[in-house]
């Protein structure tokens, strides 16, 4: 179908009256790095589109101990903050400059696997999602926003306006194994944030990309750290939990052997980062 | 010498250079004409299948639709691209007719007044087809029972009579029974697309004259000519073509598949038509390189002389072989690598697939067998107990010396090659390799050998 | 499908543009306006050879939908090379042999231009993950790197050079 | 977290030209009334620089300065037959047609300089610059551009010259596959050196060196490009490249350029050469091919460090890191 219609609505009301009333054939459309490449080759052929560049969502901001992020930001406004060092980290991994100064951090959350890093990180620092309809406004989870391979809680008339994140008072850790360092689909990326009480974990946040059908949580692996020391063994036996439990799948960058073996390497790695004392504490 | 030259030898600033970096370097797809249409292709969705039915009944009520062709609008429909120079037989189809033989093979070109108006009606053309069992492996299709690709019964390229390109010098066979070390190897490698940023394409025009125009960016601009020409059943001199500014071809550019059916939609139009390929095109239906299977079994003597080399090699040449054949006749000449072996043994075989076509890349052919004997010979070292460097200063070809296909060596220079780069990185040689050359053989203890 | 008119700042001038829904700024620039040294090298996001700055920041004109940048500021290779002589970014390239084709360079200079606005001496990390996006198939991209170095350095020469002529050398 | 360091070498020849022959390159030169010389072809440049190598052949064999040079391809209305640009062929095929058509321009000119001056022809020289001159009478001397235009006013002559060349075809031998498959052979070797993470599998490429003996060097700098360039090309398709990740499956062929892996900016390894000249026979002023060998011997090159470093052996393309990880536990495995 050749586009008849593109919708470029100037706010947020303007935005959900189109949406209200184009209904559920009307593409969303916001950085574009995903649409537009199937739009362009005839893969995807939207009737109408509503492109969300110019509709004011996007921004940034800290309010008090939270980091508001409009879900047009882009991934390169993601990459300026400074207030979450692990989402800049997640950012500079994400994509080339190009594609960061376009791509949106709302988008990421819908960017299919083994792309969505941002949505990675997200996951592990328990942001949540703010969703407006003509009906009025409603806030998930993150995590259970993310429901399975391309699919989320979003109802047909919904728009994801808004990702806050709470700031972490601890340090972070994220990684990323792509088959080459930089604008590539990640093989594993791991997203890790502890809380301490006592010199023990008190509460464990991992978050896996590239090895389910969304960004998911290693829960196993979460509650195995809780009471522990991080020390050698807890970390080795976390690796395994977060190896076996996740649901890694084989595309042409990666098969699902090597993205299980790497989940359970990268969830190492990630959590000796956070090791008292290690180098690179202080993210 | 040098010394007498003046210009050849310098550095001398590209030509195209200002070009490239101000952008004004024109490329086909730079340029653009008033009515230009848009051709895209209908491809095959499944890897053998019997063609049952078109229906473009939807595709027509498509708005800036303006005409598709199918196989029966192609004069000549039944080509192959070097047949000018006397390869055989016409194998491949510019647009398929009964039968599509693999993923993404053109079956209806759709002619539009935009790129989007032809993409809408590529979805709206219904395909019936009966899926055929398949074969994608390059011996698998050897067995007996395997799916047949070709219309001539089997799944080889046929050289003069025989199923693989054969170069034989002495006896091999003797020559194993002989050596004090075998060393046999198999090895692999996968398809590369040649990957140029700027894709194939071409803008074909008609002219007032009669003629068309053909702006391409082919990397043989008379191969492309000729072949169009007798595509289309049309005189060469009703054609012209302009090109010779390419975005990068590595052999991705050979192919003679974009020109003659742009130029057949702007003869049945009367309108200028681009035809480009997208990117996943370029990748998912141009033709790749091969994929190789390359098998080696060398005789060695004790103190490291090969005296035997055996090589078995299987192109996967895909659906149509397009350039491969001759790419093995190439492989055949050098896949007992630069070294003196006095016994060669080399089948190589084009093997047909249910695979996208293949083609010439960069290396054509010996790229893979580098890749195959240049670790072979590692292994040889480690077996006969030598370091990697001396493996194959005793085995190096010199001139004068018979390669396996008979030609004399003139111009080898690994000897020298191999010295200066053991002195680039620092690796110290014996003095016994620092003092060898390339000159031919004497009768000195290093001549004369089996 | 009713066309619209957009109108936006190419290189310094307005201009006003008919264009169909969704019609992106690469179509605009190349197929309405003529300026084909932004380039055509994948459509997907995936290659550079069409990057553009928009006020300043690199961005794919492929994936642009040119309704998307009404009224904003965009620069392609024709806008910054000058009447007379190169930009020194386009000497370096030159210099450099950091074409060989010539299809990457257009994006290689326009992200490489956008480096230096932002940072005019970049660290060889900073230039190297700048070009992350940029696909060259033929110069292996060390040579690219280097004419990057090298006009980060007549950059700062040639505001040097200004300075001292202003008469105000430090020593 | 291990990291294991290896080195490898390789060496390879590759043969220059369309290897069976019988693909001609035909060139056509003309001088304009000001002296410039157009070289009109229908070869086509790939990026490698021909237009370039070709201009500095006419201008070497015409005696006149580069930049007198238009190359004009490629034009089938304008340019005579070419083959194409591929098998390392343009520079050594369209270059001997260029030294044809421009011996003969010269002669042309030479005997319209002959009159002119009043010389022998076998006395005239012209010095790479531009300049016309009995030899050994500095005195008696012209602009090439000056005879140029007299040619055309004062004497309606042409200054023209028609090149071809063509290695003769060679028929293969069926049976033992005796044939000519090469005009000439260039040469190289390549050491390379890798790190290799013993957990993941990586494959860092820390350099890759080569020695290259190319015949004779129309433009060094051309030649140094297509060398650093084949040195990344052979990298990529030594670890990275494949249209069939899974070969013979068919699933998961890239449709882009975050599929069809490729390195970048951050993978290069150091790239150095030393190149060696000894002229071909048959070369344009000794040219070999080089176009397309750049990227053979960093391949199998890299595949050997890769087993030096780790003591795994991969015979099979692209190099993953899960090929290695697997190697590596399949050895593990074997010695526990």
């Amino acid at each position: 179908m050749t586009v008849r219609t593109y919708l470029l609505p100037r706010s947020r009301p303007e935005a959900l009256g189109l949406l209200d009333e184009h209904g559920p054939e009307l593409l969303v459309m916001a950085g574009g790095t995903v649409a537009m490449p199937l739009i362009n080759e005839g893969i995807s052929l939207p009737e109408a589109v509503m492109g969300l560049r110019l509709a004011g969502l996007g921004g940034l901001e800290r309010a008090g101990d939270e980091l508001r992020i409009g879900a047009t930001a882009t991934l390169t406004q993601l990459l300026d903050q400074d207030a979450v060092p692990m989402l800049r980290e997640a950012a500079r991994n994400t994509a080339s400059w190009s594609i960061r100064n376009m791509g949106t951090v709302g988008g990421n959350l819908f960017t299919p696997p083994p792309g969505g890093d941002v949505a990675v990180a997200l996951l592990a620092l328990d942001a949540r999602v703010t969703l407006a309809s003509t009906r009025g406004e409603r806030v998930l989870p993150l995590a259970d926003f993310l429901t399975g391979f391309m699919s989320t809680e979003l109802a047909a008339d919904e728009l994801l306006v808004e990702i806050s994140v709470p700031i972490p008072g601890e340090p972070t850790a994220y990684l990323k194994l792509g088959r080459k360092h930089a604008s590539t689909p990640s093989v594993v990326t791991v997203a890790a944030r502890l809380e301490w009480r006592g010199g023990r974990v008190t509460d464990a946040r991992i978050a896996l990309g590239a090895v389910g059908p969304h960004p998911i949580r290693a829960r196993e692996a979460e509650q195995l750290l809780v009471g522990t020391r991080l020390d050698a063994d807890a970390i080795a036996a976390a690796a395994v939990a977060a190896a076996q439990g996740c649901e890694p799948f084989t595309d042409g960058i990666a098969t699902d052997w090597y993205r299980r073996r790497m989940a359970g390497l990268f969830v190492g790695r990630a959590l000796e980062q956070l090791t008292p004392g290690a180098a690179g504490e202080g993210r | 010498m040098s010394a007498d030259l003046n210009v050849v030898g310098q550095s001398v600033e590209r030509s195209d250079g200002i070009g490239h970096v101000t952008g004004r370097t024109r490329f086909f797809g730079d340029r653009s004409f008033p009515g230009m249409l848009h051709l895209k292709m209908v491809r095959s969705p499944l890897d053998h299948a019997r063609i049952i039915g078109i229906d473009l009944t939807d595709a027509e009520r498509v708005s800036g639709f303006v005409r598709a062709l199918t196989a029966s609008d192609v004069p000549h429909n039944l080509y192959t691209i070097l047949g000018l120079i006397g390869v055989e037989p016409e194998e491949e189809f510019v647009l398929a007719e009964d039968r599509v033989r693999f993923k993404g093979e053109a079956i209806v070109a759709i002619i539009a007044e935009s790129e989007a108006a032809a993409l809408e009606a590529v979805s709206k053309v219904h395909l019936d087809l009966e899926e055929l069992p398949a074969v994608f492996d390059v011996e698998e299709a050897l067995r007996p029972g395997a799916p047949i690709v070709t219309s001539w019964g089997n799944n080889t390229f046929m050289y003069e009579g025989h199923p693989c390109r054969r170069v034989r010098l002495g006896d091999v066979e003797a020559a194993f029974e002989r050596a004090d070390h075998i060393v046999e190897g198999v090895y692999n490698t996968s398809p590369i697309e040649q990957a140029p940023v700027e894709t194939t394409g071409c803008i074909a025009v008609p002219e007032a004259n009669g003629r068309y125009t053909v702006y391409t960016n082919t990397q043989a601009l008379y191969f492309s000519l000729d072949n169009t020409a007798i595509i289309l059943q049309v005189p060469g001199n009703r054609l012209h073509f302009v090109g010779g500014t390419v975005g990068g071809g590595f052999g991705g550019k050979v192919d003679v598949i974009v020109e003659p059916i742009a130029t057949l939609a702007a003869m049945k139009t009367n309108r200028p038509v681009r035809f480009a390929y997208s990117r996943s095109e370029e990748m998912q239906v141009s033709s790749t390189r091969s994929a190789w299977r390359i098998y080696i079994k060398d005789g060695i003597s004790r103190d490291g002389h090969i005296i035997a080399r055996k090589v078995t090699s299987y192109a996967d040449s895909g659906a149509y072989s397009r350039q491969t054949p001759y790419a093995l006749t190439k492989h055949a000449a050098n896949a007992a690598g630069p070294y003196a072996i006095p016994n060669v043994s080399i089948d190589a075989y084009c093997v047909y697939t249910n695979r996208q076509p293949t083609s010439a890349m960069r290396g054509f052919g010996v790229t893979m067998a580098s890749f195959a004997l240049e670790v072979q010979m590692d292994k040889i070292a480690e077996r006969v107990g030598v370091d990697p460097w001396t493996i194959r200063f005793i085995n190096a070809y010199r001139n004068g010396d018979m390669k396996p296909h008979r030609k004399l060596a003139e111009d080898a220079t690994l000897i020298e090659t191999m010295q200066a780069a053991a002195a680039l990185v620092g690796h110290v040689l014996p003095d016994d390799l620092r003092a060898m050359t390339s000159a031919p053989r004497d009768a000195g203890p290093d001549g004369g050998r089996d | 499908m009713a066309s619209r008119i957009v109108t936006f700042d190419l290189g310094g001038r307005e201009v006003e543009v008919m264009v169909r829904p969704m019609t992106t700024l690469q179509s605009v620039l190349r197929n309405q306006l003529g300026f084909t040294a932004t380039k055509d090298g994948c459509r997907q996001g995936g290659c550079g050879s069409c990057t553009v700055l928009v006020n300043g920041q690199p961005m794919l004109s492929c994936l642009l939908p040119v309704e998307d940048v009404a009224g904003q500021r965009v620069t392609t290779l024709e806008s910054i090379t000058p009447a007379e002589g190169l930009h020194p970014i386009q000497q370096a390239f030159l210099d450099a042999h950091a074409s060989q084709c010539g299809y990457c360079t257009p994006g290689m200079v326009m992200v490489s231009k956008a480096l230096l606005d932002h940072d005019p001496a970049p660290t060889d990390d900073a230039i190297r993950h700048a070009l992350t996006g940029n696909i060259c198939r033929c110069t292996g991209y060390r040579p690219i790197v280097t004419a990057v170095h090298s006009a980060a350095e007549a950059v700062h020469d040639a505001a040097d050079a200004m300075r001292g002529s202003a008469g105000e050398r430090a020593r | 977290m291990a990291r294991l360091r290896g080195t490898g070498m390789a060496a390879v020849n590759y043969p220059t030209g369309m290897n069976l022959g019988g693909d001609p390159s035909q060139a056509l030169i003309h001088a304009t009334t000001s002296g410039s010389f157009v070289v009109s072809l229908s070869a086509t440049d790939l990026g490698q620089g021909l237009k370039t190598v070709i201009g500095q052949i006419a201008a070497e064999t015409l005696g006149v300065e580069f930049g007198e040079i238009v190359v004009d391809t490629a034009d089938t209305d304008t340019g005579p037959h070419d083959m194409g640009t591929f098998a390392s062929r343009a520079t050594h095929r369209v270059g001997n047609a260029v030294i044809a058509a421009a011996t003969e321009a010269r002669q042309a000119l030479l005997d319209v300089a002959s009159e002119e001056l009043e010389a022998a022809v076998e006395d005239l020289e012209i010095d790479g610059h531009g300049n016309l001159m009995v030899k050994g009478v500095p005195s008696r001397s012209v602009r090439v551009a000056d005879i140029a235009a007299l040619a055309q006013f004062k004497y309606g002559r042409t200054i023209a010259g028609r090149g071809s060349y063509m290695k003769p075809k060679s028929i293969v031998d069926p049976e033992t596959g005796a044939m000519d498959p090469d005009s000439t052979e260039a040469h190289a070797c390549t050491v390379a050196e890798v790190e290799v993470d013993t957990e993941t599998g990586e494959v860092t490429v820390l350099s890759i060196r080569s020695a290259y003996e190319v015949g004779r060097q129309v433009n060094p700098a051309l030649v140094a490009g297509q060398i650093e360039g084949g040195a990344w090309m052979g990298m990529s398709h030594a670890l990275y490249e494949t249209t069939a990740p899974y070969y013979p499956a068919v699933d998961h062929s890239p449709r882009d350029f975050s599929e069809y892996l490729m390195p970048g900016t951050l993978e290069m390894p150091i790239v150095e050469s030393v190149i060696l000249e000894m002229p071909s026979s048959n070369g344009p002023y000794g040219v070999k091919g080089l176009g397309e060998m750049t990227a053979n011997s960093p391949i199998p090159a890299i595949v050997n460090a890769i087993y030096h470093a780790t003591g795994v052996r991969i015979d099979e393309l692209p190099v993953t890191p899960e090929k290695i990880l697997r190697g590596l536990d399949a050895m593990a495995h074997a010695s526990s």
